[in-house]
């Protein structure tokens, strides 16, 4: 872990904190999202694990509401460990996609489009993966009501 | 048979410019078909037989749980989360009690851990037996030899069934672990039992290598079809025995101990060649790499407490850490991990957001790869190779 | 049996004489018993199947239960079957697609609601993806409860519907009372219903009320309220020819 | 009266209307016979609560199959639809007239065979083309029913029946060949007096008699060749529209058309009703016969409970690359050995 930290922290100074890191995963700025991905993937980690959409409604009338989108890696070795960054996007910006290193960001990314609403700059097929089509909302929205109806059927 | 040389096929074909003359048959292959393993819907464009693209569309179970658990505390996600990888519920149960515990810096008796670790390969065996009866009965036919081996998979993995239901009181969904332990004490004669099922199984298991490897046909069927190179399958995220299959040797269990697996030595099956028939070596191997597991470590269950906490009836009071968390554990399937958001401000027991990486979703992501250039026989070989809960997959 | 009355003419002369046929009626009544226990004791099995229950479902025709004793047999095409078994979670997703199956099942015809995800959602009823209950989209006979019940319950399920269309074949079927004068469910005490709308319950309960077994009249009486909740088709054919 | 049964019209329908309902009758209890088989092998009991062990199963299935709904897709071609249903058991029970169940040794110590609907001297030819037939109902249920399961099914039933055509006729001709004759009752009579071919040609009588065997099983549709019923991928094959007794009717022919393929491998290879040395009477022939196809019977649907199935383009290799070149070989070397031998 300290070991790929520390060359992040040389290749991104700024980004990542080599001596305190964050235990959360370092907040990485959108575009250089794809490069620390590259980076990672030149360095062992492989293994696309997941991504992860949340959404912050703003709070109070000064914040921005934001969508986080933490992404997790993994390298497939012996004392094997996942490793993950987030990026911060306002609600109405986009997070470029990894779909062009990892052909499993495709589906994963669609996911969290799909459910949380976040967009990904670039991917070739931003569809719905698992609500239909026709579906209005995102229901990982922290205002979407959970029990929200869909006529005809519920 | 020569393996095909795996070429990545581009899974955002264009369908209208490739055939202009519209000649190619869409061909939609569920949600309701037999071999779709749940609901499941591919959307095939063929050219006479063989598949030119293939698009799927997961979502006929999606049930909303990651927007249920937002709103729920530790013991009440640990239930739900039963009903996603309902062939192997005992570890969907461990894979988020585990990262709670660690979240929250929790610390498991020895006991637990023990008793966790005989419970994941106990669960093991029961999936990889379900997997073999429906991959069977893929290749088979429900009204041929694939059926019969089915029946005589269910048999013995009513078996682990009958020992589940012994602990916990219940077949299926057993909610028998909590965050910091486990609930069910060992009953009476439930390690003999565990010994007979292990006992059994090494007779069984080779029966069932005659009925599959000892015919041709279903080396015909699945050697070299599906084949998914290890670069392939570790950028998809593939897990599990299905990228043990593509040769990558890589497993949770060695690789980043849990339950009491940093104590005891696992043997990772690893198999080249990636195609259908590679995944069913591992998985086979890991049946006996789990019964030998189970027996070196059945007699030496140490003695103390279950659980760490004590019995509450809601951990209403235990607050998730701000922040992002991520933990895993390999279940049957692969790396099943959980990815938590603290309760946001302090304020919440229920975590602000909780994601659930299900390897099976990995697994399907690979069919618009895997599917092209073969035909439709063979969508139902390796669909089921690729072993996919529809649960896990769309929660 | 779609029968349409009107081609029946019991005026015919013809159908005098027959009436008046020594033991016709002794005979008639014996060929219905006949009828009524072939349709009994060959129920095939159209799988609904879609998560946790399934898999019970499975067991439920291996070995240790073996539903082909009673004559039960699973088909994959739901041309061929009597019964349809809904074992699991339906969602929103997935609903039109049972309800064409539903509507693609030749007469005569009949559903078993298998798991509490089958008969009500379960807790996951209030999810937005989720259909409360099967039973809002076609008429259901038997329910099977349990989470997933267990293998021999289907089976049991089955014998019940058996008892089922004997009685109805022989018109002694007493509809049970499915729809109380006062709708209401008990919510545990849990965080999550604290946010539910006032009236989700009520919307849900307007739905299964005019819906699911006995619903024909129901919806006679208020006339046009669930015109978008489909519910039982007029004829399986209805869609086809 | 028994002089009127020479009369071929005469004897046609008076022993050929019991061979119908014996036929039918086996070919639905083979359905009860097969589940308690399977069932058996799978460690399950199979039917057993309707009637004495089961065995009211296959009426209480044709009753409610006689109740169901008569639905026609709206889309199908109606009058296709509604024929294809009707043809397979019509040219399975067209292929059983020829088939001589029993026979009996005369004064002059030649083999008669008897208890045939119409002794053709054609034989084997009106099997054969019978048999080529077989191919144009299941495509007309596959396209009928415009569906695209059922269309593909056709598709492959129509290439795997062209295809196993040709070995299937090439090993039939090896008998022809050895006995000289086109008549099952004169290929029966041969072997009764010469010995069965599956073991008077050394080598070559077996080979035959498994590659005939096994095209048969292609012909019948059966597994491991039963691509165009292929359930777990093609649902049900081109029955899935078919309701009730319709699709009935093709399940009826499917058991049919077996027990068929297993009553013509044991007249053309196993000597049909002969057995050794025993002199039987008349009316245990159709014993010897029913006990040589049975044992052929039970093999194939034991084969069926234990084996996996091929895919498409395998099955069309294994025949074109395995079955065709192996049965022209033996038919020219039954030729070879007939000139060598002077059997003719």
């Amino acid at each position: 872990m300290n070991e790929i930290l520390a060359k992040l922290a040389t290749e991104f100074p700024g980004v990542f904190d080599a001596e305190n890191p964050d235990p959360s995963g370092a907040l990485v700025p959108a575009d250089q999202h794809v490069a620390v991905a590259a980076f990672l993937k030149e360095n062992g980690f492989t293994k696309y694990v997941t991504v992860v959409g949340s959404h912050y409604p703003a709070s109070g009338d000064e914040g921005v509401a934001e969508y986080e989108v933490g992404t997790v890696l993994r390298n497939p070795t012996r004392n094997s460990f996942a490793f993950m960054w987030r990026v911060r996007i306002p609600m109405d910006g986009e997070v470029p996609t990894l779909c062009p290193l990892f052909a499993g960001a495709d589906w994963q990314e669609r996911e969290q489009f799909d459910l949380v609403g976040v967009r990904f700059g670039g991917h070739p097929d931003l569809r719905r993966l698992m609500l239909p089509e026709d579906w209005e909302g995102h229901p990982l929205h922290k205002d979407y009501a959970i029990e929200t109806a869909h006529p005809p059927w519920r | 048979m020569e393996v095909r040389v795996p070429t990545r096929p581009n899974p955002h074909l264009d369908i209208d410019a490739y055939d202009a003359d519209a000649d190619l048959m869409a061909l939609n292959m569920g949600p309701q078909h037999p071999s779709t393993h749940g609901v499941m819907r591919i959307k095939l464009f063929l050219d006479g037989e063989v598949i030119v693209k293939a698009v799927p569309y997961p979502g006929y179970l999606h049930r909303g749980v990651e927007k249920l658990c937002e709103k729920l505390t530790f013991v009440q996600i640990i239930p739900i989360v039963d009903k996603h990888d309902y062939v192997a519920p005992m570890t969907n149960e461990q894979a988020i009690a585990v990262a709670f515990e660690r979240t929250l810096g929790i610390e498991v008796p020895r006991r637990a851990r023990y008793l966790r670790t005989i419970l994941a390969e106990l669960t093991r065996i029961g999936s990889h037996l379900l997997w073999l009866g429906t991959f069977t009965l893929d290749i088979g036919g429900t009204i041929g030899g694939g059926a019969s081996v089915m029946m005589y998979t269910f048999r013995e993995r009513e078996k682990i069934l009958d020992c589940f239901e012994n602990l916990t009181g219940s077949r299926f969904h057993y909610n028998t672990h909590t965050v910091g332990g486990n609930r069910h004490e060992i009953p009476d004669g439930w390690v003999d039992q565990v010994k007979a099922i292990t006992a059994l199984m090494k007779i069984r298991v080779p029966e069932y290598e005659e009925l599959c490897t000892g015919n041709e046909i279903f080396n015909l069927r699945t050697q070299g079809v599906g084949v998914v190179d290890a670069d392939l399958a570790l950028e998809l995220g593939l897990c599990g025995p299905n990228l043990r299959g593509s040769g990558v040797d890589h497993d949770l269990r060695r690789d980043q101990p849990f339950h009491a697996y940093d104590e005891i030595e696992v043997n990772v099956a690893v198999a080249q060649g990636g195609d259908c028939h590679a995944r069913y070596q591992v998985r086979i191997a890991e049946l006996y790499e789990s019964i030998r597991i189970i027996e070196s470590i059945i007699d030496k269950i140490p003695d103390g407490p279950l659980s760490s906490q004590r019995p509450v009836k809601s951990h209403l009071g235990v607050k998730i850490k701000t922040g992002c968390h991520y933990h895993s554990i390999e279940t049957p399937r692969g790396e099943l991990g959980t990815y938590i958001i603290g309760g946001g401000d302090n304020k919440s027991a229920s975590p602000y957001r909780l994601k659930i990486r299900p390897p099976s979703l990995h697994s399907m992501s690979a069919l618009p790869y895997l599917l092209v250039g073969h035909t439709v026989s063979d969508v139902v070989a390796i669909l089921g190779s690729l072993d996919p809960i529809m649960g896990e997959v769309d929660r | 049996m779609g029968v349409d009355e009107t081609y029946r003419n019991y005026e015919h002369p013809l159908y005098a004489s027959l009436e008046k046929m020594p033991g016709i009626t002794v005979g008639l009544a014996r060929l219905d018993q006949l009828l009524q226990w072939g349709a009994r004791n060959s129920l095939w099995v159209f799988p609904m199947a879609t998560s946790c229950c399934a898999i019970e479902f499975m067991t439920a025709a291996a070995s240790r239960v073996d539903l082909d004793q009673m004559g039960t047999i699973i088909r994959p095409t739901p041309r061929h079957c009597d019964v349809m078994v809904v074992a699991g979670t339906i969602t929103v997703k997935m609903a039109p697609r049972v309800k064409k199956l539903w509507d693609q099942m030749p007469e005569p015809k009949w559903c078993i609601a298998m798991g509490s995800c089958a008969i009500s959602g379960d807790f996951y009823r209030d999810i937005y993806s989720v259909v409360p209950g099967v039973d809002t989209i076609c008429p259901v006979d038997v329910y099977i409860p349990g989470c997933p019940p267990n293998a021999d319950q289907v089976m049991v399920g089955l014998r019940r519907l058996q008892e089922k269309i004997q009685l109805q074949r022989e018109g002694k079927w007493v509809e049970p009372d499915k729809r109380p004068d006062d709708p209401r469910t008990i919510l545990p005490e849990i965080g999550l219903y604290d946010r539910r709308e006032d009236d989700m319950t009520e919307r849900q309960h307007e739905a299964s009320r005019h819906l699911g077994v006995g619903g024909n009249e129901s919806r006679d009486n208020d006339d046009g309220v669930i015109s978008h909740q489909g519910g039982v088709s007029e004829t399986a054919g209805g869609s086809t020819e | 009266m028994i002089e009127q049964l020479s009369n071929p019209w005469i004897w046609g329908v008076a022993y050929g209307l019991p061979l119908i309902t014996v036929l039918m009758t086996i070919g639905a209890f083979a359905t009860w016979w097969e589940r308690r088989f399977s069932a058996r092998m799978q460690n399950r009991h199979g039917p057993r609560w309707v009637g004495p062990q089961g065995l009211f199963q296959v009426i209480a299935d044709g009753l409610k199959m006689m109740q169901k709904e008569d639905i026609v897709p709206r889309e199908a071609d109606r009058p296709l639809y509604r024929l294809a249903p009707v043809l397979p058991v019509f040219l399975v029970l067209a292929t059983a007239a020829v088939i001589p169940f029993s026979g009996y040794w005369d004064e002059a110590g030649r083999w008669q065979a008897a208890l045939v609907v119409a002794d053709l001297d054609i034989g084997v030819l009106w099997v054969l083309a019978l048999a080529g037939l077989m191919v144009f109902p299941i495509w007309m249920a596959g396209w009928a029913s415009n569906n695209k399961y059922t269309l593909l099914a056709g598709m492959r039933a129509v290439a795997q029946g062209v295809s196993y055509e040709i070995p299937l006729v090439m090993v039939a001709l090896v008998p022809v060949v050895a006995t000289g004759t086109m008549s099952l009752s004169g290929i029966i009579a041969w072997q009764a007096e010469n010995g069965w071919l599956v073991y008077r040609l050394p080598f070559i009588g077996a080979l035959s008699f498994a590659l005939f065997f096994l095209a048969s099983l292609a012909e019948a549709n059966r597994i491991p060749f039963d691509i165009p019923e292929a359930e777990s991928e093609l649902v049900g094959g081109v029955i899935v529209e078919y309701i009730g007794l319709q699709g009935g009717m093709f399940l009826m022919a499917e058991y049919l058309h077996t027990a068929v393929a297993a009553a013509l491998a044991t007249a053309l290879f196993l000597g049909g009703s002969h057995f050794w040395m025993l002199p039987l009477p008349l009316y245990l022939g159709p014993v010897v016969f029913a006990i040589k196809a049975g044992s052929l019977f039970v093999l194939i649907y034991w084969i069926r409970w234990s084996w996996y199935r091929f895919r498409a383009d395998q099955l069309m290799e294994l025949c074109w690359v395995v079955f065709v070149p192996a049965s022209l070989v033996l038919v020219m070397l039954t030729a070879l050995q007939v000139w060598y031998e002077g059997l003719v």
